[in-house]
């Protein structure tokens, strides 16, 4: 095949109100070709998200507007084509990972039957047939027992095998083009390296290209031939992913690379100085039983989620949280925030048994434990603007602040966060999901709290805001005695800001241990498997250094 | 999900049993049926006779407590008009009103959700306009209104449509396009609300980036995710329908249970009213559960604690 | 439908029930009297005298006994026998008590003991005498003494020209009975349905779907070559509540009298209606032509109350008018209509509609205590040719309905009912002109008309009995 | 009634502090001229309602017995005869403007109060599992199988006619279509994320159902609300019957169309006017309610704005 299969010229994208209009993308071009892979790095609401969803027709024109900019596949104009036409490319050509699994899926039909829509509505396959597909597809993104689970609804899944829902749908027909938006940031180095050597393989055998926009460097580096890197809605770099990578020109992108965590760059770190404070929470022998009816009569089955898992976490001490996607990561957080029951076990907070608290009390827990939950999207009001949403902590806890002071303190926590005061009048739905993730962020800070329980809190984040998040978070542990648990399946940053780690699989710790130990000495396998499937830089097979140590 | 249907019908007998108790000391105080049922100019002593010989003259604990035992016998008493067994008139006419309130409730239903859903798949369209004024114009007008207008035009007029009565198809078109007005134009609107705002939401947008046909997106994944409202709202109006259509039944002459519950309850044949309730509220509590399994079964997320 | 013989009826009500002992209620007895069941003898609409049906004939044996001839030949449907047995069968199980016999209510508290004398004639005997009772039993309906003597019925048997072919919630079947003694009708067939709303009834026969219905409103009469208007023997009224201060002062109800603009008001009922000068009909046995209307006079009237006024008569309280919903066409604007000339006069009115049951609390005594000044809508309907029907109840000091007791028309009273003959037509007029010209102790109004509308293809027309009866074997087909 | 789209701006965003919030408001409405045209008249039958007492008050009630059933669109008599007279030859123009009053009033007291009572208890019933929840869905139940036409005869003869009772009836037989919607809409809002992290952050049951649920349910309890006026309105003239509606000289438009029932083959005027006017008086409302929706509608909002284009 000649020439870009997609290509993309001069698309400027404005979000249309009766103020100013918001110009998320201007004036982009880039282009992508046969069994190709374009990265798209940037800066977190750069635009990344809006440009490639214009490519789909996903942006509602209005309240947006495409005021410029004209989009090729194979050679055609996609705006001279019919709706069936392009219909007929949506899906089967091109195909999308959306960035926020839970809010992209269908809360009511089943993972099962949203693939298998797929496959029925361009006419490949349906029934049993597509059934069968479904399950192997699952099977290929790695969900464990996919026969049992195609029948379930994305709420039963963790966030990591939401992420890999959205794969399999994409990969389905083996499209010429994929866009993933984030497509790992939920998943763990183990079941990514999987991933992507899953992507790799379609694209060696069906020659897809491969629209790739990853926050991750080191992702971006073991994939990508090109690379694009965006700013505040344009494109400031763009090259062979080598000589970016090597020698990148413009100031965003060194800031970026030199932004990245260096794994043995020991002074650099963010760890907390003094270690172990007097312990704050003390986590008893937790399990959790999921129980699903299946079908209306069907007989209860039972999810081992959790089982049996004990640790502490210290004042002034980040306890990061790593391991597999799906081991039980998010359903501990939610455990110790009292919004899912545990089946047995206790967890002391300051010695008074969370399970057992009434409500004066939980309230009182509540305040001092807040978390940011792994799938920002949904966890705040659509209703209400990021002003009302931030400040909600200080209108439950009345006694955080006076009233008048409230707006300050919001605007104060956004800039904190890398956002904008004029922000704060804006809704959930006008962000993008860095943005999000980072209003989670801030609201969670709002109430002075103790122990903040991070799931995936940083994983949409480009990694200077993720360096400007971490220095705050640690600037506060330090400052105010802060506790972290940090779930997260990037390693790095656990080893750049956890003081210990606990590795879990399949609802069990396999391992703890300070940072330094677990990194310098891995006892479990799985944890040797997780430190050794950091990927590496396509231009370079088989070496085993690492990025940032090239950068550097 | 047994436990959970095996509590509500428990409880469901429960409230029937209430709403006995409830309707027979409440019908009580509303009169002496003696005035209604003797001629103006009958004598007091013929009064005294009639409420001797229907046991209105004993005190009314001691009539509920007849009540009930009778009830253990399965005998719900004797009209006090028709001259029969209470229970046989109100499940004589039951049925007819069973038959024109679920026509009506799926055809206006099932009419709205295409409606609807089209209207809010481009709001502020012409066809969405035309749809509200038209839907909400139906549903305000007052309904015997509607009915006998349409009797003059349709049967009188034109000569198309029989006037009233049962018997063939024809029959059912007028009745039923009545009936359907209300709940069709109340259904729309909740319809093209709730679709709104599934429409913008994201797994929109993947179904669009999946390929989708727009009207699957539209009827398989927005509406699905809005019906929880409109079958709540679909259920409570098919819920006055079965609990009388009264206008329409008494306009067209259909012999319905809506026409039998008022005149029973204007002429205080207390045995009628009792065992119409009855009829009546069983069927009610069987749909308030069906619709109860219907949320769980349309959202998965939906549960009961049935501890 | 089917044949040109079958026809169509359409009522304003289901008939709650076919038993025959409730024969006198409108929905039961349009049906039932003289189709399915005959009395012993009919009323003539147009002089209220009783004429021959079963019996032939009869006279008074002595104050208190009747003899009645039974007609020959006649069979019930169910091929049973019409005779001696039969009418005493009948009148015991109306009066035995075991289940409510609506019709005895016309009897008031005569007690009646039945004698055969032999097979085709019996004696009746009252406890008091009884100068009226063949006009009383012309609501007496003959069934056959196979019918359940303890518990109403809804499958009558009678000796009438049709017998019941089905009686559903939808409709009654009337055939034609081959055994009737009498000539056989023309229809051979009629199906009653019902409707309650007069334009759909009137559309009903218009469009074919039937060929009659007794009574539609006035407004939809408007066809004059199928719409006929009949005084339909009802009578409307308002009744004063004497007893309450200011309705005790004569003035006080002559002047509400005085107030209302009746030709104004009859727009209101139909221009055919008569403006009634007392409660029964023309026709009826008793009843006074001489007597005059009050006319409209609101100064008079003004000036009436201003006298009672200052003869400290508390002119001003505020006096209730107490209506019932639907009584009769138009009534609720009638009654506010006359609230607003009431007003414009001087009085205070405050209108309350009530639903049948408890507007009949105040009709009927025991009246509500506290019930303070009250004007009452009534309608009262004789039509079974005696005001003997009519006159007790309203106007003796312990009528049903009364609210006045004056010694003068309760001695009238007890002479006119013992009375027979011309003197009992006098009396009973006399009685009319006291309580109008002297007392005006209540408001009568109109003497009503119904409408009916007749398919084309009949030869009927409704008469005074209507409202209680419509003979099938009278309507005619038109060739 | 026009309350109800202000009320529901308040519950969306609890603190006023933009400037100019009417001015915003006023410029929605300008740019959806349907919505505007039903505010202004809302807006007229709400001065009707106020004043038309005291313009017209006499008018309503002159009987004029020999113009029966006049028919509309005739100057003859004066303009207040426009509409035609009715069947005691009152001016129908006149008595729909002192009707205003009582029929809006009985249908918004009964609306907004089976509306705040369905509402509050469907949001407990849907959001607590206790007992309570329980009791109160079983009652509904009760309630929706109690015919009300009973329950009018009850409250007549054992609190006697007035128009308090009125409202009470019409509310109580209304409160459950609210109390079963909301509480659907509740089973799956409480399920929601946003419902979790709220949790997390310490608020509590009153403040996540009031400040969470509530706003997202209360669209479709207006928009039922605004349909259900229609159905108070004839379902109050229809109890008038029994005597517990609206007693003479008082009257409604539900009773006039009532009145006028008879009368629809030989003068639609009669039932027509009241008719007309019940139904644009929902329809008005309806289309206020739908724009209120949009503007409590974050995502929807902007259908309402001017949106400002970039040059090109
Ligand atoms: N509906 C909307 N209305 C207004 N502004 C929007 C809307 N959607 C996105 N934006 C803005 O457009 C800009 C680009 O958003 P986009 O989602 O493309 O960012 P992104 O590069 O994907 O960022 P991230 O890495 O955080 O996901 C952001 O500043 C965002 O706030
Ligand atoms: N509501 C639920 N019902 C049934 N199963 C559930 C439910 N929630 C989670 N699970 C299952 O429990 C297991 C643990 O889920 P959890 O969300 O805790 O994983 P995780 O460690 O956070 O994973 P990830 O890194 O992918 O987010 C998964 O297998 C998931 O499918
Ligand atoms: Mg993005
Ligand atoms: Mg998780």
């Amino acid at each position: 095949m000649t020439g870009p299969i997609l290509e993309v010229r001069g698309l400027t994208v404005d979000f249309l109100s009766d103020r100013d209009p918001v110009r998320a993308v201007s004036a982009v071009d880039f282009h992508v070709s046969h069994a190709e892979t374009l990265c798209i790095l940037g800066e977190s609401g750069s635009g990344k998200s809006v440009s490639t969803s214009a490519i789909m027709g996903l942006i509602d024109t209005p309240p947006g507007d495409i005021v410029a900019g004209r989009m090729f596949f194979e050679g055609r104009d996609l705006a001279t084509m019919t709706e069936e036409e392009r219909r007929d490319i949506n899906g089967r050509k091109i195909a999308m990972i959306f960035q926020d699994p839970l809010a992209y899926l269908n809360p009511v039909h089943s993972i099962g039957r949203q693939i298998a829509e797929v496959f029925e509505t361009h006419g490949v396959a349906s029934g049993a047939d597509a059934k069968r597909r479904v399950v192997d597809l699952l099977r290929r993104v790695g969900i464990p027992d996919p026969e049992n689970r195609v029948d379930q609804y994305p709420h039963q899944f963790s966030g990591g095998q939401r992420q890999r829902v959205m794969i399999a749908m994409a990969i389905a027909l083996q499209p010429s083009v994929i866009i993933a938006d984030e497509p790992t940031t939920a998943l763990d180095v183990s079941v990514q390296a999987q991933i992507l050597d899953l992507l790799r393989d379609l694209q060696a055998e069906y020659g897809m290209a491969l629209i790739l926009i990853t926050h991750d460097l080191e992702v971006a580096a073991s994939m990508a031939d090109r690379v694009m890197v965006m700013k505040g809605g344009q494109i400031v770099e763009e090259g062979e992913a080598r000589t970016v990578f090597t020698r990148p020109q413009h100031e965003y992108t060194q800031k970026l690379l030199s932004a990245l965590p260096h794994a043995d760059d020991t002074d650099r770190h963010r760890r907390s100085a003094t270690v172990a404070g007097e312990p704050i929470l003390k986590v008893e022998n937790i399990v959790k039983r999921y129980t699903m009816s299946t079908g209306l009569f069907g007989a209860a089955k039972h999810v081992h989620a959790v089982n049996d898992i004990s640790f502490q976490v210290n004042r002034g001490e980040t306890v990061g949280i790593v391991g597999e996607s799906g081991s039980g990561k998010s359903s501990v957080a939610r455990i110790l925030l009292r919004l899912n029951e545990p089946t047995s076990g206790r967890a002391l907070y300051k010695g008074d048994d969370i399970f057992r608290m009434n409500e004066r009390e939980l309230l009182k827990l509540r305040r001092k434990m807040q978390m940011v939950f792994q799938d920002p999207y949904g966890s705040m009001n659509p209703r209400m603007d990021v002003r009302s949403i931030i400040s909600e902590p200080l209108r439950i806890h009345r006694d955080i602040l006076p009233k008048a002071q409230w707006n300050d303190r919001v605007v104060e926590l956004l800039e904190l966060v890398g956002l904008k005061a004029e922000h704060a009048n804006r809704h959930i739905h006008q962000f993008s999901g860095g943005q999000r993730q980072r209003i989670a962020i801030a609201r969670a800070l709002a109430s002075d709290p103790e122990l903040i329980v991070c799931d995936e809190a940083v994983s949409a984040l480009d990694v200077s805001i993720q360096a400007q998040v971490i220095d705050l978070l640690a600037d506060l542990r330090t400052r105010l005695g802060l506790s972290y648990i940090f779930i997260t399946h990037d390693l790095p940053i656990v080893r750049h800001f956890a003081d210990r780690i606990i590795v879990m699989k399949q609802g069990e710790i396999v391992e703890q241990g300070t940072t330094q130990a677990l990194f310098a000495n891995p006892q479990h396998s799985y944890t040797r498997s997780l430190l050794n499937a950091t990927p590496h830089p396509k231009w370079e097979t088989g070496a085993a250094s690492q990025l940032s140590v090239r950068v550097s | 999900m047994f436990g959970y249907l095996g509590k509500r019908a428990l409880h469901s007998v429960v409230s029937v049993l209430g709403l006995l108790v409830l309707v027979f000391f409440l019908t009580r105080l509303t009169g002496d049926p003696s005035y209604l049922f003797l001629p103006l100019d009958a004598t007091p002593q013929a009064r005294e006779a009639f409420s001797a010989l229907h046991g209105f003259d004993q005190p009314l604990y001691i009539q509920f407590f007849n009540y009930l035992g009778d009830l253990l016998h399965l005998d719900f008493g004797e009209s006090l008009r028709q001259n029969r067994s209470a229970m046989e008139v109100a499940l004589e006419a039951f049925p007819q009103t069973l038959k024109l309130a679920v026509m009506a409730i799926f055809l206006a239903g099932a009419l709205a959700l295409v409606v609807g859903s089209l209207a809010a798949a481009k709001p502020g369209s012409l066809f969405d306009r035309f749809a509200s004024l038209v839907s909400l114009a139906g549903a305000s007008a007052p309904d015997f209104w509607v009915a006998i207008v349409g009797i003059l035009v349709f049967a009188v007029s034109l000569d198309l449509l029989p006037t009233s009565g049962t018997g063939s198809a024809a029959h059912w078109i007028m009745p039923i396009g009545v009936l359907m007005l209300r709940p069709f134009g109340l259904l729309v609107q909740v319809v093209r609300g709730t679709m709104i705002g599934a429409l913008s939401s994201p797994y929109v947008k993947t179904a669009r980036a999946k390929g989708v046909r727009r009207q699957k997106i539209i009827f398989s994944h927005a509406l699905r995710n809005s019906l929880l409202p409109v079958i709540t709202v679909a259920g409570d109006l098919a819920t006055s329908l079965v609990n009388g259509a009264v206008v329409v039944e008494s306009v067209f002459g259909w012999p319905g249970i809506g026409k039998l519950m008022i005149d029973a309850i204007i002429q205080r044949d207390f045995a009628v009213v009792q065992s119409t309730v009855l009829v009546t509220a069983c069927a009610i509590f069987i749909l308030n559960i069906a619709i109860d399994i219907l949320y769980a079964v349309l959202d998965p997320r939906i549960r009961y604690q049935t501890s | 439908q089917g044949g040109a013989n079958n026809i169509t009826i359409v009522l304003p009500e289901q008939p709650s029930n076919l038993e025959p002992c409730g024969s006198i209620l409108t929905d039961v007895g349009q049906v039932l009297s003289q189709n399915i069941t005959e009395p012993l003898t009919v009323i003539d609409p147009k002089d209220g005298t009783p004429q021959p049906k079963l019996a032939t004939k009869w006279e008074r044996v002595n104050d208190t006994t009747w003899r009645f001839h039974l007609r020959d030949g006649v069979k019930f449907q169910d091929g049973k026998e019409f005779n001696a047995e039969a009418v005493a069968f009948t009148l015991k199980r109306m009066t035995g008590g075991a289940f409510t016999c609506n019709n005895l209510a016309k009897f008031g508290s005569a007690k009646l003991s039945v004698t055969p004398v032999d097979k085709l004639t019996v004696d009746i005997k009252t406890e008091k005498p009884e100068p009226i009772l063949p006009a009383l039993l012309s609501v007496a309906m003959m069934v056959s003494p196979a019918t359940p003597a303890d518990k109403a019925v809804n499958d009558p048997v009678g000796t009438g020209p049709y017998k019941l072919n089905t009686f559903t919630p939808q409709t009654v079947v009337l055939d034609r009975f081959d055994g009737y003694w009498g000539k056989t009708p023309d229809i051979a067939k009629a199906t009653y349905v019902w409707r309650g709303e007069s334009s759909l009834r009137a559309a009903m026969v218009q469009t074919g779907e039937a060929q009659l219905t007794p009574t539609i409103a006035i407004q939809d009469a408007t066809n004059p070559k199928t719409d006929f208007s009949y005084l339909n023997s009802e009578t409307t009224a308002i009744r004063i509540d004497t007893e309450q201060p200011p309705l005790n002062d004569v003035r006080v109800r002559k002047a509400l009298n005085l107030a209302i603009d009746w030709q104004g008001m009859a727009e209101l009922f139909g221009t055919d209606v008569l403006r009634a000068s007392q409660m029964v009909v023309p026709g009826i046995n008793g009843h006074n032509p001489d007597l005059k209307p009050w006319g409209y006079d609101p100064d008079q009237a003004a000036k009436l109350l201003a006298e009672a006024k200052a003869d400290g008569v508390p002119v001003g309280t505020t006096i209730k008018l107490i209506g019932r919903n639907g009584i009769y066409p138009n009534g609720n604007e009638g009654l506010e209509a006359m609230m607003t000339m009431w007003e414009a006069v001087g009085f205070d009115i405050d209108l309350t509609m009530l639903d049948v049951a408890d507007w009949t609390r105040y009709l009927q005594k025991p009246f509500p205590q506290e019930r303070g000044p009250n004007l009452l809508q009534i309608m009262h309907d004789n039509n079974k040719g005696d005001a003997a029907f009519t006159v007790p109840i309203f106007y003796h000091s312990s009528g049903q309905y009364a609210t006045f007791s004056d010694p003068k028309v309760d001695t009238l009273i007890g002479e006119a009912l013992n009375a027979t003959d011309t003197g009992r037509t006098k009396a009973f007029q006399e009685i009319f002109s006291e309580v109008h010209d002297r007392i005006a102790v209540d408001i009568p109004m109109f003497h009503m008309i119904g409408y009916t509308r007749v398919g084309e293809s009949l030869d009927w027309r409704p008469n005074l009995t209507t409202n209680s009866e419509i003979p099938l074997a009278e309507i005619r087909l038109k060739k | 009634m026009t309350v109800i789209p202000t009320d529901l701006k308040a519950a969306q965003k609890p603190s006023g502090r933009e400037p100019g919030k009417a001015r915003v408001l006023l410029g929605y409405l300008v740019h959806d001229k349907l919505a505007l045209i039903s505010a202004i008249y809302l807006l007229i039958l709400i001065f009707a309602a106020i004043f038309g007492p005291m313009l017209v008050g006499d008018m309503a009630t002159k009987l004029g017995l020999r113009q029966r059933n006049m028919a509309p669109f005739s100057l003859e008599q004066g303009w207040l005869y426009v509409l035609g007279a009715d069947t005691l030859g009152r001016s129908i123009l006149a008595r729909l403007v002192v009707g205003a009053q009582n029929t809006l009033g009985i249908a918004a007291a009964a609306v907004v109060t089976s509306m705040l009572i369905g509402g509050a208890l469907g949001l407990i019933a849907g959001y607590s599992n206790r007992w309570y929840s329980q009791v109160i869905l079983r009652l509904a139940d009760i309630i929706m199988s109690f015919p009300s036409l009973l329950l009018a005869l009850i409250v007549l003869y054992t609190l006697g006619p007035s128009i308090p009772n009125l409202i009470i009836v019409l509310a109580i037989t209304r409160i459950p279509i609210y109390l079963r919607t909301t509480r659907a809409e509740v089973l799956e809002l409480r399920e929601r994320m946003f419902v979790s992290a709220a949790k997390a952050m310490g608020a509590g049951s009153l403040r996540i159902v009031l400040s969470h649920i509530a706003p997202l349910v209360a669209p479709t309890l207006i928009t039922i609300a605004a349909i259900d006026f229609a159905s108070v309105i004839l379902a109050e003239s229809a109890l008038s019957f029994l005597g517990l509606g609206i007693q003479p000289p008082q009257f409604t438009w539900g009773a006039m169309v009532a009145t006028g029932r008879g009368y629809l083959a030989n003068a639609w005027w009669v039932a027509f006017w009241p008719g007309l006017a019940i139904l644009l008086t929902t329809l008005s409302l309806n289309l206020l309610s739908s724009w209120a929706r949009t503007v409590a509608d974050p995502q929807q909002r902007w259908r309402l704005q001017t949106l400002r284009r970039a040059p090109r």
